[in-house]
């Protein structure tokens, strides 16, 4: 019994030998790798999220692969989608680079008046800084009245908002600068 | 099932979502910046690291009316060849044909000989270069950590050869490749072969009856690489493309090669012999 | 969006890329479809596939060209010449749609006896005074207000309609009055010759003859033909009339309102429609409802809704917008005796769109700057300007992701930083992956993206650093008792986020304010299932009627709703209104409800339902029978027959001729660009007299036909970039790797330029360098006497940063405005060319120097242009 | 109107923009092939390898004739030569720690996986012969003596004579049109260059051998034969090759090629040694002088000859109109 089967084992271990030698021996021997054999997408296990590309107006709508622990893997485009039915420009199809990139500045940053560099700061001291400064300016250049007539504005301050800007961006800035009194309010839309 | 690529050139807007697809999804570097002046072509030719290319080809004349005039764009890539140069040329085994029939390089295989670069007809195959000493802007969308990791094509620091992987992880889970499902105006065709061929001579039929001079490149054709799993419909001449009109397999002068050296070893061995002579003893 | 609003109703694409491929004919025109809006194109392309034929018309032989079937060169800036031909050859060859234009359009309308046009007054019409231009603020996008008062130099009072005693409007069906509009149409366009057409644009006889059969054949009742176009024809001294010329051939040829018709307006960003539509534009307010302003006397909530309320067609039910807004943005504080805060909101004194504001910046009215995910100091016009007037800021806060020109404005080339005084903010922005949000895409659909990966590093989304900012203000100004800090105190800003983890991030709700958006009846915080909903006695808020119905209930957005299908796909997101998404879609059906074929069926009356049916949400009031006659002397929608399509419209007509309330003139007229090569053909007036000029020296002009600058030179953007973000990525950098300019070989051999190598762009305000490309595709045309004229094209995206770097064409532009939208003219402009690269830049400009107060004009207000004097010129 | 009537142009203004008025053969006239990236580490893997090859057909000769001194350099420089080549081949991959992927498969249709198997078994035979060498000559125990046959010399020699010719068949293997041109010149005229080079290794090698002076002088009777053949091949190939020699034959490259491996390394040897060729003195040793001379010639002819071949052949990938039309 012992015997048979240590027997068995050297026959085995000799036809899988002489497998293995036909299998790499010949005109072109065709041999995957154990990658090549475990080989698949990087998204096979990730969550799509449906998202819509920021660039023109076309409104491509685009999935975002992410993984487990909430890394970007991959974007690409919606097939289900009317419009682009999973399609995509090169900017579209470069839609991850804008988000994951070595070159992107990911801290508050400030330049002094008369600085010559930028240098980091607190996002807390930056925000309590410009609200200082909004309020300081409004106060400074608010005008109830024009030629006996009310204006309550200030154009003292000026805001020019992308077209990336979402819609309810768009409302709050709008809502936000209305009620401080900025006429001066811009977009992308015009130029 | 084989799969394979049907670009046709007539619905091409040479917008490069191929080339920019294929990079974003195989995580690839950029060539660098250069200006060539070459029409909209600034990539000029495919590499280790760019497997999609367009070509712009303008024929316009001065002709104020422009009736004339044809600016022609083809998104090049990797032919996998039914009988790939290659693939027959690789000593390690690392360029296999895989169950899709398309043509693989496993960069975790690939020693970087540098034999399957003269091996392709179709100059497609190229070494990669030493990507971690390219300056940091080329790969700054890349994550280091993945090629460290060797999860990617461009492995570690490259050194190995590189091209079209027919994105055959995608295919593995029945995604489409990324440049064909980018490709805004379906000018690159992913499919089963046998399919896009008939589809192909369809269209071609269409287009000559609206009095297109249309062909096929790589479709029956008499090349010892035999028919192309990536075709292409062409209005042009393949050589306006930089594509070879008679693509030759380079192994197929092995015989001769090899016969030439024996008959010169036979004479070699022969004087030899003459003037050595045998021992006494 | 005016040349749509005023010649339709609304300020947006009458149709939607989908039903492209619905076409017999696309005439693309100012518009480089295929590079700008790749997968919009696709739609193009199909259609050509189906046996359309594809048109486009372009100063360049672009990648659009190389698919279209019919490429046709045009000088840039002449497309007003290049349609207005088209209109004459259509009128004089009746091959307009009889039917459609006398029951659809204001074709029979009579207009008053003391109007007279350009053929009266060589190039103006009648009410010419040159004086101020006033507001922009003329609830252009297709708004509300009665344009009565004196406007662009022009007075309105003759631009009118004859109205019989009901108040309606004079017509005459059989097209046959001589001062019924159709008729006064023929007078004005009847100059416009295929021989004068080749004199202008230099568009050869042969091929404009062949645009002009093309699209006639593929008009009526079972063929339709879709225009499309981009920023080729917004961005010009006259840009609202371009597009006016377009509607009129619409109209003409009947296909608006039909599948495969209309007018796509292909917008160049994710949310322009989004950003006019719920506004941050100076002018407006969400739901195109006008700012108030002193000009028009508005002081009162009472005055303001006199004003712009309109008597019929839908507009006449502004006041529940008005007031449900009121109620959004203040709460409980606005009430019916406070006039629901009315006169919290700011009085507009002028004009405060962006380049008056960059003079006023300039000379020191303007002290704190928020540009948020925008460049200016690229994508404006006379760069250099703009640069310098942001070295007069107190503060400036750049949101961005990435390091950029308007950021670093203080690094730029040839400045000082230890000179200027600005204190700069650079606050982190998330991307659109990192975020939740609605845009608005260039059909009017409104597509909500889900957040998918937290914001990089302290990066946060917009909407966040609003919230904050508005949060401690809120607190900053607590206590106070001054008036005019009410509204901050009153403002509703309770947008707490859903979900525990964003609140504890301090991330605000997007779902909520686009809960406010769309409204809700404030007794008992129910979502309004549509803006019909609305009411003018507070009881309803509504942040942007247009887009009510978007969120019917607190769990159904329908922005993100995901069901498709190949064409109208009502169920994947929200078009506004109603998810309508194909506009006047009535007109799709003839006057008695039945479609004009079956081919081109869309909606039609259906008489057992007794309901208007189709593959869309009509546009009309669903049970309203084509039969219904109007009433006469009635108010509001009853004042429309049941055969009135365009229902935003005062008599529910298309307006071939707008009584009001554009600058320009009621009817489009060719005038030369600002920066010209050749004196106007038409007209011994050279230039739009209303456009908007600012004389000063830090802003100085070409001139027209200056011998100094005697080449076209037109700006655009390509396929592989789009400003910042795609410079600093290196897969799109390496494919346009540095600013360049495309040249015609002909000029190339005159200047010594060689393929691939530098030159240099002048214009009176600067110069810029970039890499020649040298090609056929740009064709020298010959126009007016032989006169040959060369174009140069200039892509506009480069700047000092990122991968892929190049001066911005901005750098070369001189500011000046379109008088109805204060647009600049970027589109068209001459200049000068040599080989070889420019100095660097050491000194300071000349926008850089101080311009003495005598100069100024206060709060950066511009000027009208007037009169031009060129008969005496030419000789 | 009449179309305006436009001036002609130079050609270099539609430099660039491919214009139909100047007819290009392709694409910008770019290059279809990719360049290669041998460097001169292959040329010297050839060059040795060929020298190898040499020695081991050489040693086989010398067993059969019973030449001992020859057997004992000729089996020292294959061992010495089977442990550089390696080396210098595994210097030059992309992935020097991956060489060993040459031995996963063996591969009939690709000569460089061929090569590799071949340098492998060479390397063992050679060690084994070597090896018995050294014994007999007392450098290592008697034993080992019994691990050499006869036999194992002769499949050194045969495995020896494969290495001088694979490398040609390995060149005109490919797409590169010179080299596909040259596919019967190349292999035969490797063979030939690699028996000149290792007869002249080998004969430089006997020169301190008190007894070596016979097989000097065969050597250079067999180098002779060689460089003979290996001239009338390179003659040929150049009338045969025409245009897709020039990168060959003509220019720089063209002279380099004629001055050292037809001038040094052929010519000037066959001069040299022109008189005891012609005399039947089989005895009379060479002047040191003349055969270090004469080696050392003919070693740099056969080094530029493969640095030639692998130049010239970067430069035929240049020309894109050869590699559209390269022969069968």
């Amino acid at each position: 019994m012992k015997k048979a089967r240590t027997t068995i084992d050297v026959t085995n271990l000799l036809t899988r030998a002489g497998e293995e030698i036909a299998a790499r021996v010949g005109p072109s021997p065709n041999v995957p790798s154990a990658r090549t054999q475990s080989l698949g997408p990087r998204v096979r296990h990730a969550k799509p999220v449906t998202s819509v590309c920021p660039y023109c107006a076309v409104g491509c709508s685009t999935l975002a692969y992410v993984s487990d622990d909430g890394t970007l893997l991959d974007v690409e485009g919606n097939p289900d989608s009317p419009i682009n039915a999973g399609h995509l420009c090169p900017k579209g199809s470069a839609i991850f680079g804008l988000t994951v990139n070595q070159m992107r500045w990911t801290t508050v940053k400030y330049r002094a008046p008369y600085g010559t560099t930028w240098e980091d700061r607190p996002l807390e001291w930056a925000l309590e800084r410009i609200a200082h400064l909004v309020k300081e300016t409004r106060d400074k250049t608010f005008v109830q009245e024009k030629d006996g007539k009310r204006v309550n504005h200030t154009l003292g301050i000026a805001s020019l908002g992308g077209a990336t800007f979402s819609i309810e961006e768009n409302y709050l800035l709008g809502k936000l600068m209305h009620s401080l009194g900025v006429v001066s309010i811009e977009n992308q839309a015009r130029i | 099932m084989s799969t394979g690529f049907f670009t046709d050139t007539t619905l091409c807007i040479g917008c490069k979502a191929c080339e920019v697809a294929c990079k974003q999804w195989n995580e690839l570097p950029s060539d660098g910046f250069a200006f060539t002046g070459m029409s909209y072509d600034n990539t000029v030719h495919l590499s280790g690291t760019t497997w999609r290319h367009v070509a712009f080809v303008e024929n316009v004349q001065m002709d104020p009316q422009g009736l004339s005039d044809h600016w022609s764009m083809m998104s090049d890539v990797c032919k996998h060849c039914t009988h790939a140069g290659c693939l027959e040329a690789c000593p390690t085994g690392a360029i296999i044909r895989n169950e899709f029939d398309n043509v693989y390089i496993q960069p975790d295989v690939c020693n970087g000989c540098g034999y399957c670069v003269p091996s392709c007809p179709f100059g497609v195959v190229d070494m990669i270069g030493q990507v971690a000493s390219n300056a940091a802007y080329n790969v700054a969308t890349l994550n280091q950590e993945r090629r460290e990791r060797d999860e990617t094509a461009v492995q570690g620091r490259g050194g190995v050869a590189g091209k079209c992987t027919l994105c055959y992880d995608r295919q593995r889970d029945g995604f489409i490749p990324a440049c064909a499902k980018a490709c805004p105006t379906e000018s690159i065709q992913f499919g089963d072969v046998d399919e896009l061929k008939a589809r192909a001579h369809e269209r071609a039929q269409t287009l000559k009856e609206r009095g297109l001079d249309a062909s096929l490149y790589g479709v029956g054709w008499d090349s010892s690489v035999g028919d192309l799993n990536a075709f292409f419909l062409l209005t042009d001449r393949p050589e306006r493309y930089n594509l070879p009109p008679e693509p030759v397999l380079p192994s197929t002068r092995q015989p001769a090669g090899y016969g030439a050296a024996a008959a010169a070893a036979l004479v070699m061995f022969a004087c030899g012999l003459a003037i050595f002579g045998r021992s006494p003893s | 969006m005016p040349g749509l609003g005023t010649s339709f109703g609304r300020g947006g694409s009458t149709t939607f890329l989908q039903d492209l491929q619905n076409a017999d004919c696309i005439l693309i025109e100012g518009s480089n479809f295929a590079e700008a809006h790749p997968v919009g194109f696709r739609f193009v392309v199909k259609a050509k596939e189906r046996g359309a034929t594809i048109i486009h018309v372009d100063p360049r032989f672009t990648r659009t060209s190389a698919l279209a079937d019919h490429y046709v060169p045009i000088r840039s800036g002449t497309d007003i010449a290049f349609l207005g031909g088209i209109i004459n050859w259509v009128l004089t060859n009746n091959r307009y749609f009889r039917e459609y234009v006398v029951a659809y359009t204001n074709a029979s309308s009579i207009v008053v006896d003391t109007f007279k046009g350009t053929e009266d007054l060589d190039g103006l019409f009648s009410g010419f005074h040159g004086g101020d231009t006033g507001l922009t603020a003329m609830s252009h996008y297709g708004g509300a207000a009665q344009g009565r008062d004196s406007i662009g130099g022009y007075d309105t009072e003759t631009w009118q309609f004859e109205h019989d005693d009901g108040g309606a409007v004079k017509r005459d069906d059989t097209l046959q009055h001589p001062r019924c509009v159709f008729q006064i149409l023929r007078r004005h366009f009847s100059r416009y010759t295929p021989e004068m057409v080749e004199r202008v644009c230099g568009t050869p006889q042969n091929l404009f003859l062949l645009v002009c059969e093309t699209l006639a054949k593929n008009s009526g009742r079972d063929r339709t033909t879709a225009f499309a176009y981009a920023v080729g024809w917004t961005q010009h001294t006259v840009g609202v009339q371009y597009i006016r010329t377009a509607a009129i051939l619409q109209m003409l040829l009947g296909n608006v309102g039909r599948p495969g018709g209309g007018v796509m307006a292909l917008r160049g960003h994710a949310n322009i429609q989004g950003a006019t539509d719920i506004a941050t534009l100076y002018d407006l307010l969400p739901g195109y409802l006008p700012m108030p302003s002193i000009e028009r006397n508005e002081q009162t909530l009472a005055d303001y809704l006199k004003i712009n309320t309109k008597r019929t067609g839908w507009w006449s039910n502004l006041p529940k917008y008005v007031i449900s807004q009121l109620k959004a943005f203040y709460g409980d504080a606005a009430t019916k005796e406070n006039d629901y805060c009315f006169d919290y909101l700011p009085q507009l004194t002028g004009d405060h769109s962006t380049i008056p504001t960059t003079f006023a910046m300039k000379d020191g009215v303007v002290k704190g700057y928020f540009v948020i995910g925008q460049n200016p100091v690229t994508s404006g016009q006379n760069t250099g300007l703009i640069a310098a007037s942001m070295d007069r800021l107190q503060w400036f806060v750049n949101i961005d992701s990435y390091e950029n020109e308007s950021s670093s404005f203080w690094k730029r080339e040839g400045a000082d930083p230890t000179k200027i005084g600005t204190e700069c903010f650079f606050l982190p922005a998330a991307t659109v992956l990192e975020k939740d949000g609605t845009m608005t895409n260039t059909n009017r659909l409104l597509q909500f993206h889900d957040k998918a990966v937290e914001p990089a590093g302290e990066s946060k989304s917009d909407l966040w650093y609003l919230y904050e900012l508005g949060k401690r203000l809120k607190k900053l100004y607590a206590g106070s008792t001054q008036p005019k800090d009410r509204p901050i105190l009153d403002m509703t800003w309770d947008y707490e986020h859903e979900n525990e983890r964003e609140r504890k991030r301090g991330e605000p709700s997007a779902s909520r304010v686009m809960q406010e958006i769309n409204g809700y009846v404030v007794a008992t915080g129910e979502q309004l299932k549509d803006f019909t909903e609305c009411r003018d006695d507070g009881s309803t808020a509504c942040g942007g009627w247009i887009y009510s119905g978007v969120y019917p209930d607190k769990n159904t957005n329908r922005a993100r709703s995901r069901k498709g299908d190949a064409w109208t796909a009502l169920e994947w997101g929200f078009a506004w209104p109603s998810n309508r998404r194909m506009l006047y879609n009535r007109a799709s059906a003839d006057p008695d409800g039945k479609p004009w074929s079956e081919r081109k069926k869309y909606v039609w009356w259906d008489e057992q339902a007794g309901e208007w049916t189709g593959v869309d949400v009509p546009d009309f009031a669903k049970t309203k029978a084509p039969n219904t006659p109007a009433t006469a002397g009635a108010s509001g929608m009853d004042a429309h027959s049941g055969a009135d399509p365009f229902i935003m419209q005062l008599d529910g007509r298309a307006q071939m001729f707008v009584a009001g309330p554009l600058k320009d003139g009621p009817l489009p007229a060719h005038y030369e660009p600002l920066a010209s090569v050749i004196h106007n053909q038409l007209y011994s007036q050279q230039h739009n007299p209303s456009l908007k000029e600012f004389r000063r020296r830090d802003n100085p002009y070409n001139g027209s036909v200056n011998a100094e600058y005697p080449y076209v030179l037109t700006t655009y953007r390509i396929t592989e970039l789009s400003g910042i973000f795609t410079r600093y990525i290196p897969w799109l950098a390496e494919l346009q790797p540095e600013a360049f300019c495309e040249i015609d070989p002909e000029l190339a051999v005159q200047k010594g330029i060689r393929n691939g190598e530098y030159v240099t762009l002048t214009t009176a305000v600067g110069e810029i360098e970039a890499r020649a490309l040298v090609s056929g595709r740009m064709k020298p045309l010959r126009i007016a006497d032989g006169k040959r004229v060369h174009q140069i094209g200039l892509p506009y995206l480069y700047g000092n940063f990122g991968f892929t770097k190049g001066d911005t064409s901005g750098d070369l532009i001189s500011l000046s405005m379109d008088p109805n939208v204060s647009i600049h003219e970027a589109k068209t402009f001459t200049c000068d060319i040599r080989a070889g690269r420019r100095d660097r830049r050491t000194g300071p400009l000349l926008q850089d120097s101080p311009v003495p107060a005598d100069e100024q004009i206060p709060d950066g207000q511009p000027q009208t242009h007037g009169i031009d004097q060129l008969k005496t010129e030419r000789t | 109107m009449s179309e305006p009537v436009l001036p002609a142009l130079p050609d270099e203004a539609y430099a660039g923009a491919g214009n139909g008025k100047v007819p290009q053969l392709n694409y910008f006239n770019r290059p279809l092939l990719r360049k290669l990236h041998w460097d001169e580490r292959v040329i010297t893997y050839l060059f040795l390898g060929g020298a190898m090859g040499g020695s081991g057909v050489l040693a086989a000769l010398a067993q059969r004739s019973g030449n001992e001194p020859l057997t004992r350099t000729s089996r020292y420089l294959s061992l010495a030569l089977a442990v550089a080549c390696p080396a210098v081949l595994v210097s030059h991959l992309g992935r020097p720690e991956r060489f060993h992927h040459m031995l996963r498969i063996a591969k009939l249709k690709s000569p460089m996986s061929m090569g590799a198997w071949a340098l492998v078994g060479f390397g063992a035979l050679a060690a084994l012969n070597a090896g018995g060498q050294l014994s007999r000559d007392g450098v290592l125990p008697a034993w080992i003596r019994r691990l050499e046959a006869p036999f194992g010399v002769r499949l050194q020699g045969m495995l020896g004579a494969f290495t001088t010719g694979y490398t040609g068949v390995l060149l005109s293997a490919t797409a590169v049109p010179l080299w596909a041109r040259g596919k019967y010149h190349i292999p035969a005229a490797s063979v030939c260059s690699a028996i000149a080079s290792a007869c002249a290794l080998n004969s430089l090698a006997l020169t301190r051998d008190r007894n070596g002076g016979e097989a000097q002088i065969k050597l250079e009777r067999l180098e002779a034969c060689a460089s003979v053949l290996e001239l009338g091949l390179l003659l040929h190939f150049r009338s045969h090759a025409g245009a897709t020699g020039k990168p060959m034959f003509e220019g720089a490259r063209g002279e380099r090629l004629r001055t050292w491996t037809i001038g040094a390394g052929i010519l000037a040897p066959l001069a040299l040694n022109a008189i005891s060729l012609l005399t039947r003195n089989h005895k009379k040793r060479p002047f040191v002088l003349r055969a270090l001379l004469g080696g050392a010639l003919t070693l740099a002819g056969g080094y530029i000859f493969r640095e030639t071949l692998i130049e010239a052949g970067k430069a035929s990938c240049e020309d894109p109109e050869q590699a559209f039309y390269q022969s069968k």
